[in-house]
């Protein structure tokens, strides 16, 4: 049960085919990547936003690390979705980018998820952008045993991707916080709840989003001594473990590289109180 | 009018076949890259800086992004000098040029994991990282005192036969003093420069954006004062330097190159483009060509002050 | 949740309506800005420095552009003291606290400014550039040997009851030895930073880009920096610092009040918008709002290094 | 004789409303300048390409001054036509801008040209981008007596506002390096030609382009004894007189500030050697 093996990265530009509004503050970005090699679940790109156009520009200076969200193989390479939100500069930028521009890319990247175990039941938790990592693991798990996507966000406007993971046919369950659409209150709940079902047992748990969340998501499945498995959103200026910018306190001592040996690590082996 | 250019340079010894090296903390241990191009095409590899002991680093945050720059607090961590002779070295490429760089908390450390790597068949030379707070000295760093700096390069200098190059912290009043205190002690050249010390605050919590609030500032920002100081320090010693900082495209580097460095290293763009170090050695030799320059070392030192100047 | 703010800061005496100043030499006389806003909307202005006679400058070209930054050698161009007083100041609007700078090549001419400039009626201040070149010292700047600036301090404290600002050069390797010498001889405050030392090149002439060869570096590019210093002497000394440095929004600004500045200057960013500084102010004032500051001046000093700080 | 009167300049964000290819490296912006005062033929405006977009950049980090074209004055404001060249990093960024994107303008800035005489007659000599700064001039000019316009280009594609001037009915005469149009050769000869034709005599001469091409411009002039105004195009950070980075040499001792006192100056009043 480990981790799909991951192919070699490349740097390439890529076109920028499509770039629209889904919801309030989240955009969908479609990129024809030439040679782009395939990615396993859970693995992300580089993208700058800053260099496009008509010369090179130094600011914003740092690519920004994006899960990829699905891709779609094409001749000579793939088509690549993202799935972001506006938060800073760098995503603004980014949302300017029109189509034809080029944006480059680096990857794939990373280690993604262990699989589920056939038969295995897999809960999968999102929040706010973390969302964007969960759906190729969903596409993945779902031929290995049955899947629970369980999302939150805000409110229903800032919810990402939820017609894709409907369209994928898993057990759907939402959460927003103004009540807005689903369960009022956060995701963990949903979680707490469905690990609190008669039939739980041996679940694997993946979780991705705010740090806050994943840690009271690893609780949460540590206390049914379920496996959990979390993916990372650390702060990057290379992604392919040479800055050593992006680390992560380990239980047992000294850092993991979230670029490198993630970004999804097991929960147990993040030291949380220090993990930002 | 374009001809064919003989890219090699000799730096202190050393003969790279392109006047492009990485700087060290910036590649890694240089296999990292092997996936984005052949590392033979490019001069050579300085290695991320090594202590005696393996260390592990600051807390998180250690980076963050400011105008056409970043700031880094990474700590001291490294595999330590034996793990990277044992595992690291092995792993990159016979005939490409490798210098390993040494930054330790006092001199006798310095000296001893210079005398552990002097031994290795694959070095190329050492690089000193002078810009590593002295502990004795209540966190000056040892680039920023002139004897501290010249009693370093004396005990490394002792301590190996290797090419030996100095790097020197851009912290200080007067960077031609310290140029000529590493050329006085026998450095066979030096490197800058490092990064400025700088600061972020990050305004949500008004805590510095860098746990170690601290932090050293590097890329494009920082451009017009590395060339500054490349230029001042290699119009006041004899030995070659080694220009850094913020070169981000071949024109960059050449310009390094015309305010007197013999090589350059290129950096924080090695995070943004994999590709940089190679785009860079490209870059400098089409400018070379372009303006018909048989080889690029002889565009070393050609800046030409206007007549006038005060 | 938003509050009525009070932006009134008291600098060494000087009480500013709001904590923002223009930096000398970005501003002209003031006047220039007349048609783009109301004068008396920022909280003072720090006039292009002047010297005992009127000087014209060094040859085209003066400046140059830089990752997020600018390079400038004007030289020493200004009006003289004595037609400042005449001409210039009593265009300036009655209660808008201004300040003059000054700058010479010794330190008897530093004083004699400082002496004419003190029987102005309307003059809030001095600020001294220490950033200047000591002809007898070779080139060093006044403010990069600590004797040397004690001895202007000394000086030019002797010269005038004004408040008396020390502008200090960035270009030296420890900032707050060189703010206590202002502290222990007597000054108002200290302001920083002023530019840092730097060149280009143009490549297509391999000249300096600016015709004065080294030039001063300035803009969002050195704020890090600037910032850093900002916090390291405000730690050092008790007197009051004004920030500099790259400073473009009232985020910026308020970067600096948290690391201990009580006031700040802005400088590049009135050439790339004329309203910079009105506009830094007003996003000053929201901040505080936003954040839940009754005063301004409570955001001074509040910067909270991470209890695991190395 | 002085140039007219300049009203006060206002710092405004402008919406493009045209940004079109006109040759190979040549463009035509057209901005809508909301209180655009007005300006007086040989005034220029400070555009900023960097900080356009979603979020404030500063790589590039200083406005370019480029000569106010041509204006149409409308309700509340006026149409702003830039006519610019792909120099470098800041004309390739202004290049990018769309319909609909904002470009800051702070203007008008400058002392412009004094016009002619009543009867007298105008030569205008542009070459290169120095042809945007004759336009309204040429309008003016018209209106007091004979104007003479002599274009010059390495070639016919790079030649700026030809149909323009066309358009006004002006004496027209190119020159072209290559000789793809006019006569093959530099504009100075044409100059030359001018003012050594048999009812020759009492003219003043308008340049505006490459430093070399004014100095020549000057001399041929004063040669022939008519007054010649130039129009420098200097290095600039600020455009009002702030910065003293625009500053020009002057034959009397010290400078002369491009941005304050000119861009118009007298010709005699420049020290041409060290005027770059
Ligand atoms: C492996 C990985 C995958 C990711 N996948 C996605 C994705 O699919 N979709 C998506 O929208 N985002 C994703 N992110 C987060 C994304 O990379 C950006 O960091 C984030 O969106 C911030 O946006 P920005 O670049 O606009 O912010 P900035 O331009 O950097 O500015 C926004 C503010 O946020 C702060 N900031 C920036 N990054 C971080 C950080 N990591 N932690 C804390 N503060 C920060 C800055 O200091 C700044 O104040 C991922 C991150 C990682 C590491
Ligand atoms: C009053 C005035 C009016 C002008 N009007 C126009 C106009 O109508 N249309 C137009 O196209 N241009 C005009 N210009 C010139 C314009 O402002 C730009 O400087 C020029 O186009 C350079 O383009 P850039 O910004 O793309 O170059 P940059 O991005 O600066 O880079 C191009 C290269 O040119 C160099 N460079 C930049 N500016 C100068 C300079 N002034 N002198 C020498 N080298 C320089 C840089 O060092 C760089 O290497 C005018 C200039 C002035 C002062
Ligand atoms: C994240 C990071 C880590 C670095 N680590 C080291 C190091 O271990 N040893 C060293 O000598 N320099 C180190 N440097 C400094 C660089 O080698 C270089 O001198 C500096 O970044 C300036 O060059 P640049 O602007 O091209 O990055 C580091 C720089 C960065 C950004
Ligand atoms: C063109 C220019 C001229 C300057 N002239 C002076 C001066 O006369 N006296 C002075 O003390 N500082 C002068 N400075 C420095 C500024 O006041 C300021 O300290 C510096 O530019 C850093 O701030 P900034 O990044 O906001 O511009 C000048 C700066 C520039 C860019
Ligand atoms: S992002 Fe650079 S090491 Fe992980
Ligand atoms: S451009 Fe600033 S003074 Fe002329």
């Amino acid at each position: 049960m480990s981790a799909s093996p991951s192919p070699p990265a490349i740097r390439v530009d890529a076109e920028v085919r499509a770039n629209q509004e889904e919801g309030a503050e989240n955009r969908r970005l479609r990129l024809g990547v030439p040679g782009w090699p395939g990615s396993a679940p859970g693995q992300f790109a580089m993208l700058s936003p800053g260099s496009r156009g008509a010369a090179e520009r130094y600011d914003p200076l740092l690519p920004r690390p994006m899960a990829v969200y699905r891709t779609v193989p094409e001749a000579g390479g793939a088509e690549l979705e993202i799935l972001y939100k506006l938060s800073g500069r760098g995503t603004r930028l980014l949302a300017d980018a029109r189509p034809g521009a080029t944006v480059r890319v680096v990857g794939p990247l990373g280690v993604g998820f262990p699989l589920p175990q056939l038969g295995q039941r897999a809960l999968l938790v999102g929040g706010g952008t973390g969302i964007a990592s969960l759906y190729e693991l969903a596409a993945a798990a779902q031929a290995r045993g049955p899947v629970v996507v369980l999302l939150g966000a805000r409110s229903a406007a800032d919810l990402m991707g939820r017609a894709d993971f409907v369209a994928l046919g898993v057990d759907l369950r939402v959460a927003t916080e103004d009540g807005s659409e689903g369960t009022p209150g956060r995701v963990t709940e949903l979680l707490e709840t469905a690990l609190a079902a008669p039939d739980a047992g041996g679940e694997i748990v993946y979780a991705c989003g705010p740090t806050p969340m994943m840690r009271r998501a690893a609780e949460i499945a540590a206390r049914r001594e379920c496996r959990c498995l979390v993916s990372l959103e650390n702060r990057m200026a290379c992604g392919f473990g040479v800055c050593l910018g992006c680390a992560v306190p380990r239980t047992e001592g000294g850092f993991a590289l979230v670029c490198r040996d993630g970004p999804v690590l097991d929960a147990g082996s993040v030291r949380w109180e220090e993990a930002s | 009018m374009t001809v064919a250019v003989d890219t090699e340079v000799n730096l202190g010894g050393i003969t790279l076949r392109n006047p492009v090296l990485t700087a060290s903390g910036t590649f890694g241990y240089g296999s990292e890259f092997a996936p984005f191009f052949a590392l033979d095409r490019i001069g050579g590899i300085v290695a991320k800086s090594l202590t005696l002991e393996p260390r592990s680093g600051n807390l998180p945050p250690r980076i963050a992004e400011t105008p056409a720059g970043m700031l880094n607090a990474i700590g001291l961590e490294n595999v330590g000098v034996d793990a990277f002779l044992a595992e690291k070295l092995p792993l990159l490429p016979e005939g490409l040029p490798v210098l390993a760089s040494v930054f330790e908390t006092d001199i006798d450390r310095y000296a001893e994991v210079c005398k552990r790597l002097s031994g290795a068949p694959k070095l190329a030379g050492l690089e000193i990282n002078a810009s590593c707070p002295h502990v004795k000295s209540g966190g000056i760093e040892f680039g920023q005192r002139v004897e501290l700096l010249a009693r370093l390069v004396r005990e490394t200098r002792r301590a190996s036969s290797l090419p030996l190059f100095i790097k020197l912290s851009p912290n200080v009043t007067d960077i031609r003093e310290m140029a000529r205190a590493c050329e006085a002690e026998g450095a066979d050249g030096i490197s800058l420069i490092n990064t400025l010390q700088a600061l972020d605050v990050d305004l949500a919590t008004r805590r510095p954006a860098l746990r170690n609030g601290l932090g050293g500032l590097s890329g494009p920002a920082i451009r017009p004062v590395a060339l500054r100081m490349v230029w001042q320090a290699s119009q006041a010693v004899k030995i070659p330097v080694c220009g850094i900082g913020g070169i981000m495209t071949g024109e960059d580097a050449v310009k390094f190159l015309v305010c007197g460095a013999t090589a350059v290293q290129v950096g924080t763009a090695n995070y943004l483009n994999p590709m940089a170090a190679v785009e860079v050695a490209d870059g400098i030799e089409r400018y070379a060509a372009a303006h018909g320059f048989a080889r690029v070392s002889e565009l070393v030192g050609t800046l030409r002050p206007y007549a006038s100047s005060r």
